[in-house]
């Protein structure tokens, strides 16, 4: 574990602000994320969390701060454009494509390794079908590897939700990212379903060498999985360390336990 | 200068009358998207059949007379129709009545399905109505009169030399009647409040204790009383007849741009595509072979729309994930 | 696929295998629904009823009695194809479709499959070539010929000249509406004035800047080429604006008591051209109350006896009977085909005397269909609406249109038509 | 019994993607495929030539044309009957323009026409979602309508405004014109749906399938996968529009002969086909064709079973016809909100587990 923290920042946010009309979400704030390691994000409720994630894919502008990626500053970019360079998420209100199956959901997952033109399309002949294999390959390792080879056909509107967690993370895989953004992977599960998803993420950074970062409530699971921890309260930051500075941090502790910011 | 032609102003006031005859029938579409999220289809079709009633009571017609014919009954009238304010409060009557329907027949059975779904539903309701309704009362053209004043109004005429129709201003007047006391029923009234209630969640209503049902089945007939008065307006200008059910055309730009959710945004809607499609084919249709009315309602809406997806005053889309 | 393969199944027993009968079959291809059902109604009403009492009175035209076979287009194409084939098959003689959209689809076809096709004052006008249109016929007149006479009744009206003045053509943006846009402009080119185009798209309920428009431009005569509830909210805003209604002439299409009665006593004086007498004191009306009415088998409810419309229904049924009969008499047969009924058409000719015998003395003007002109003797006379009592009456004879202009129109444009389609003329 | 698969699975993945996964569905196709091309060209009349199988195959690749548009990328669109006139009055301008191209060029360049025309009118989707869209889309309908109306060179300066499909024909064999043989025209237009139907088969199923779908049930996350939106929806529209206006060449040119704008290509066009698609089922290539024999079929089997049977008056039957479609859409949707295809799919699943119900 420890080797980990000499690696590349594969990402680093810089003075982040973020602003809605008059209300500032994210302000001032900056950290980074280390090639191979999973990085947690924690903060109570409307703390920019998933703004956070928005701005690192790209979805929201930030008006102010930078973006470097890969050891480069990011320009503005498009959503899409940012899936070419290697960063795949999931979302805390599961966002997948509902009348489609699951394998459909996870082959497009793959959508930025597939090149085919339209005609090759058209004709189903030569490339496209070659490339549709191909890329079905790597998708049934994901889903191999999810275990969820008996829901391959299911269309995903019909699964449960713990399920439907586990396919959107499928998706996310299936795009073989560099950069893996988890938005509460683990929200509304039981503890088997915690222990699971717990297991197939520390899987994906170990097996794979994924960076993962990922949003999550539970301390507990934080506290098991996350190399490193940025607590976020109010659109600011106010601790980043390893799970245990992070416990005791005054500033965090008052920000979970509740005192009362009225 | 444009302004400086006399005309320029009658075609502005023509305009905004035309464009409170729209409003008209896109207050119909609002009332039921807004309380139940139903693109209502037939709305069109439920405004001739509403004006069909109308005549059919008025001049005490036999319904399904034709199909009676199948059997050797030749007869068509009863002899003697209802006074116009009897025909008017028995056409209500019957819009009620078929609102129930609607809900118990059509509505219940699909509570939840997706837009779509339920758009496509009225799309059959419209089928449906538009037999019934010729069925009932005929296909051919009636002549519909209640009362209002017609022609042009001399007082207008003396004073600015405009030609302002009496039969419009008396839609403006009976539109303005019917807006301020729908938003009065909607402030005001235990049922109103409900509804703005089912409007914003359908849900926590039920949760309070209104029935949906009951709800839909008010919004329905509220909305069958506007398409009764949209109906009378159309058809006294041009008789009772199949191609009133087409004015629905012209109440889609005004829905477009007023928002499909939004009451005052049906009246600006229409008064914006009534005046801007007018002074359009007034000055730039003869340059360009005219019969513009249809197609620039809708461009000018869509040029809205791309500055404004969510309509003029419809709620604001937030896309968040 | 199912389903499909059902209703195909069905469709094809019910619709085209019934088998031919010795009977004059003729289809009447009417719209009772849709938007321009009120003006289809009174139509074929008009010719059920016509047919119906031939049938009665004279047991058919030459002992073979006439079978009218009914069919729904809607005033739409597609379903007008539909009736066209389902019928075919069962030895229609003749189609008058009763749309303009129909017609010019079923010009060609029927021309290939030797079914002729009357289009009465309707349709394609140059079809009044009867060189290059051997299978069209659009006799008693062409829009042209309207456009002209009302044309000319506008000169009678200002003593004989329009030179300065101004001539407003309001109509239904179609191709209908548009036909007469041509000689309107050819004959302004003669007689000097101006032509001002006023479209309206369908349906048409809302015209006011097509009024206002007219109120601008101050023209000195209104005509229209309208159809449905145009013709209703036209006449309706014209009496708005005060245009003066005697100076606003409708072409045959928006003639009828339904186009009027909705504008109630402001339409009072609007004119239109005729293609006949109005009123039902006509011999073969009071055949038909006898033979028809009063047997309790009057067509559709029955309400429709003695409009306009149901007027033009009976002569176009009386033509074709006339048709009927000259094919007989011709071909010495009295089981005639959809051949011989073209040339049955192709020489209808009926003179006043033989109108008269017909029960429609004084009613319409003289018939003279030859292998060239298809279009007849292309008169018309201008009706006149009057609001108190709800009646039309004509108000000049039966006049000739300016045939210099449109013979010539149409020669030009059955020529470029001939050429397009390979067509050299069947007359010579 | 015979209907499942042969024990259970594929050992490839192109077996497991192919287009008919059960053995039965392939010999169910593929022999009515040959029975609908070597034995029904012999027995077709002009009856069933036009009034069944030409309006029927013509509606079914418009409505697998825009089922593409809003049932795969779930872009609403009114617009269908503008874009038929497109397809329409560029196979005019081609037949009279050069008499001797082949028909199938003819209907293929009229198509790439239309899909130009589609992508520019697909631009404000961009911006405009749901049932505004839908309405915007009217605004094509109607410009074009009015367009091909004003427009004389489109109709080579007739006085009319109606079009005429010349006589042309396809590798030597007359298509289009008065005097076709029925089986030339229903076997050009059966080749052509069925080409269509493929070519969407393969869309479907590929990656820029996949990219409409994923546009259609949750734009943003599509975005976020790397769908670049401006691609996906054009190229929809692009597709979409191609095949409508092949129906619509082939509408005026093999079917009717003869055109109009204003009614051939009124507004009606776009809500019958839209209508199909719904009422078939959206994003189902069988359901377009389903929604398109109900539209179309019917009516004329009500209409010949009332009239020619029952004989009914016309206009009564008529009335009696559209209450009950009405009704029979209503009670589609309360059984089956997701077109009568999804009906066909429970039945097979039915069929498949048989006789075990679970």
């Amino acid at each position: 574990m420890e080797e980990k923290k000499q690696n590349n920042r594969i990402m680093e946010v810089k003075d982040i602000t973020l602003r809605f009309g008059g209300v500032t979400a994210i302000e001032g704030v900056s950290f980074d994320i280390l090639e191979g390691e999973v990085r947690a994000i924690i903060g109570p409720n409307g703390a920019g969390k998933s703004s956070m994630l928005n701005v690192i894919n790209g979805f929201y502008h930030p008006q102010q701060g930078e973006v470097w990626f890969n050891g480069q500053k990011r320009g503005a970019m498009k959503p899409y454009q940012i899936a070419y360079q290697g960063i795949a998420r999931t979302f805390q209100n599961i966002a997948l494509f509902k009348g489609m199956s699951t394998l459909d959901n996870i082959m497009t997952g793959r959508f930025t390794h597939m090149k085919s033109g339209m005609i090759s399309q058209v004709f189903w002949k030569g490339k496209a079908e070659k490339e549709e294999y191909e890329n079905r390959e790597a998708v049934e390792k994901v889903i191999d590897f999810l275990e969820i080879q008996t829901i391959r056909k299911t269309e995903v509107g019909k699964l449960p939700y713990g399920l439907q967690k586990r396919v959107e993370l499928g998706r996310a895989l299936a795009a073989e990212p560099k950069l893996l953004l988890l938005d509460e992977p683990m929200a509304g599960m039981n503890v088997e379903e915690k222990e699971d998803m717990s297991r197939f993420i520390l899987d994906v950074n170990e097996e794979f060498g994924t960076t993962v970062a990922l949003i999550e409530h539970d301390m507990g699971v934080v506290m098991d999985i996350a190399d490193r921890v940025v607590v976020m309260d109010y659109g600011k930051n106010i601790g980043d360390g390893t799970p245990k500075e992070i416990v005791s941090n005054q500033k965090v502790v008052d920000a979970y336990l509740g005192v009362s910011h009225d | 200068m444009f302004f400086l032609d006399p005309f320029f102003y009658e075609i502005l006031i023509s305009g905004l009358l035309a464009g409170v005859m729209y409003a008209l029938v896109a207050l119909g579409f609002v009332l039921i998207f807004k309380a139940s999220g139903i693109f209502n289809f037939a709305q069109g079709v439920l405004a001739l059949f509403a004006a069909l009633t109308l005549v059919g009571f008025q001049t005490g017609q036999i319904p399904f007379a034709h199909l009676l014919s199948l059997f050797g009954l030749h007869a068509t009238h009863w002899g003697a129709g209802f006074p116009t304010i009897v025909a008017l409060l028995f056409s209500l009557g019957v819009m009620v009545l078929l609102a129930w329907l609607i809900v118990q027949i059509v509505l219940k059975p699909l509570v939840n399905q997706e837009g779509i779904i339920l758009f496509m539903a009225t799309i059959g309701l419209a089928y449906v109505l538009e037999g019934v309704g010729d069925l009932m009362w005929g296909a051919n053209v009636k002549e519909l009169n209640i009362g209002l004043p017609e022609g042009p109004s001399e007082i207008i005429l003396d004073a600015t030399d405009m030609f302002i129709d009496k039969l419009e201003i008396s839609a403006a007047i009976v539109a303005i009647v019917l807006v301020v006391s729908l938003t009065l029923f909607s402030q005001y009234t235990k049922m109103g409040r409900a509804l703005r209630a089912v409007a914003d969640d359908h849900q926590a209503a039920l949760s309070v204790g209104i029935s949906l049902e009951t709800i839909w089945w008010i919004v329905w007939s509220v909305s069958g009383l506007v398409a009764l008065v949209a109906g009378v307006m159309w058809g006294a200008k041009s008789g009772v007849q199949f191609s009133l059910s087409l004015i629905a055309l012209k109440a889609l730009p005004v829905l477009m741009l007023g928002g499909f959710t939004s009451i005052p945004g049906a009246i600006v809607g229409g008064l914006i595509i009534g005046v801007g499609e007018k002074l359009f084919e007034f000055y730039i249709g003869p340059l360009i072979g005219g019969a513009t009315e249809n197609w620039f309602a809708y461009m000018l809406a869509l040029l809205f729309l791309l500055f404004r997806p969510q309509g003029l005053f419809g709620e604001k889309i937030i896309e968040r994930v | 696929m199912k389903k499909f393969t059902l209703a195909a199944v069905a469709a094809a027993l019910v619709g085209s295998m019934v088998p031919a009968s010795a009977d004059h079959t003729i289809p009447l291809l009417s719209y009772r629904t849709g938007p321009y059902a009120p003006n289809g109604i009174p139509y074929a009403d008009g010719v059920t009823d016509y047919i119906n009492m031939i049938n009665a009175r004279d047991g058919g035209v030459g002992g073979v009695p006439i079978n009218l076979i009914e069919c729904e287009t809607g005033y739409n194409t597609e379903r007008g194809v539909e009736c066209y084939e389902s019928t075919k098959g069962q030895g229609a003689l003749v189609y008058f479709p009763l749309s303009t959209g129909i017609t010019y689809q079923l010009i060609p076809k029927a021309t290939a499959d030797d079914i002729p096709i009357h289009s009465m004052g309707y349709g394609r006008t140059s079809a009044a070539d009867g060189n290059t249109f051997s299978h069209v016929f659009n006799f008693p007149g062409t829009y042209w010929d309207a456009a002209s006479i009302i044309i000319k009744h506008m000169m009678d009206m200002e003593g004989g000249s329009l030179e300065g003045k101004k001539v407003a053509l309001v109509y239904h943006n179609s191709a209908y509406g548009k036909e007469p846009i041509r000689t309107l402009e050819e004959l302004s080119k003669k007689h000097g004035y101006e032509l001002l185009l006023l479209p309206v798209d369908h349906p048409g309920q809302e015209q006011k800047s097509t009024w206002l428009q007219v109120r601008k431009e101050k023209p000195d005569f209104v005509t229209m080429w309208g159809w449905g509830v145009m013709n209703q909210v036209a006449i309706s805003e014209a009496a708005s604006i005060r245009f003066p209604m005697d100076r606003f002439i409708g072409v045959w299409w928006s003639a009828s008591e339904n186009d009027v009665l909705p504008a109630g006593d402001k339409s009072d004086g609007y004119k239109a051209i005729a293609m006949n007498r109005p009123g039902t004191d006509f011999g073969a009306y009071r055949d038909i109350q006898k033979h028809v009415i009063d047997a309790g088998n009057a067509a559709g409810a029955g309400d429709q006896v003695g409009t306009i419309l149901y007027s033009r229904g009976m002569l176009n049924a009386a033509y074709m009977v006339e048709a009927i009969r000259t094919a007989q008499k011709i071909h010495g047969a009295a089981d005639i085909t959809p051949g011989m009924m073209r040339d049955g058409l192709e020489n209808l000719k009926i003179d006043q005397a033989r109108w008269t015998e017909m029960g429609f003395d004084n009613f319409t003007s003289t018939i003279d269909v030859t292998c060239e002109n298809h279009g007849g003797p292309g008169l018309g006379a201008i009706q006149q609406w009057d609001a108190s009592s709800k009646t039309w009456s004509l108000i000049t004879d039966f006049v000739g249109a300016d045939r210099d202009v449109v013979d010539a129109l149409i020669e030009a444009d059955a020529s470029a038509y001939a050429a397009e389609n390979n067509i050299s003329g069947h007359c010579k | 019994m015979f209907y499942r698969e042969a024990g259970d699975f594929k050992t490839s993945y192109q077996s497991d993607q192919a287009t008919f996964t059960l053995r039965l569905d392939k010999i169910l196709f593929w022999g009515l495929m040959a029975i609908a091309t070597f034995i029904v060209p012999f027995f077709v009349t002009e009856y069933w030539e036009k009034s069944v199988f030409l309006p029927f195959f013509i509606y079914s690749i418009a409505a697998l044309g825009l089922n593409i548009l809003t049932g795969y990328c779930g872009q609403v669109s009114l617009g269908t009957g503008g874009f038929m006139a497109v397809g329409a009055y560029a196979s005019f301008k081609l037949m009279t323009g050069i008499p001797n191209l082949d028909m199938f060029l003819v209907i293929m360049i009229a198509g790439l026409v239309t899909a130009l025309v589609g992508v520019l009118f697909g631009l404000p989707s961009l911006r405009i979602k749901g049932f505004y869209l839908a309405v915007a889309t009217l605004a094509s309908q109607f410009f074009l309508v009015w367009l091909f109306n004003k427009w004389e060179w489109s109709y080579n300066y007739s006085p009319t405004g109606q079009i005429n499909a010349p006589t042309r024909d396809f590798l030597g064999i007359d298509v289009t014109g008065p005097s076709t043989a029925p089986w030339a025209t229903y076997l050009f237009c059966l080749g052509l749906l069925f080409i269509f139907a493929w070519i969407t088969r393969n869309l479907v199923r590929g990656h820029i399938g996949r990219s409409w779908m994923a546009i259609r049930d949750m734009d943003i996350a599509a975005e976020i996968i790397g769908v670049n939106p401006l691609i996906a929806k054009l190229s929809a529209f692009a597709v979409s529009s191609f095949f409508i206006g092949v129906a619509g060449a082939l509408y005026f040119s093999v079917w009717l002969g003869a055109a109009e704008p204003t009614e051939a290509f009124a507004i009606d066009k776009s809500f019958d086909v839209l209508f199909m698609i719904i009422i078939g089922g959206l994003g189902s290539i069988l359901g377009s064709m389903i929604g398109a024999a109900f539209i179309i079929l019917l009516p004329i089997f009500f209409k010949n079973v009332l009239v020619g049977y029952c004989g009914i008056p016309t206009d009564i039957a008529e009335f009696t016809q559209i209450i009950f479609i009405g009704a029979l859409i209503i009670f589609f949707l309360i059984k089956e909100p997701h077109g009568i295809v999804a009906y066909w799919r429970t039945l097979k699943e039915k069929l498949r587990l048989w006789p075990f119900p679970y």
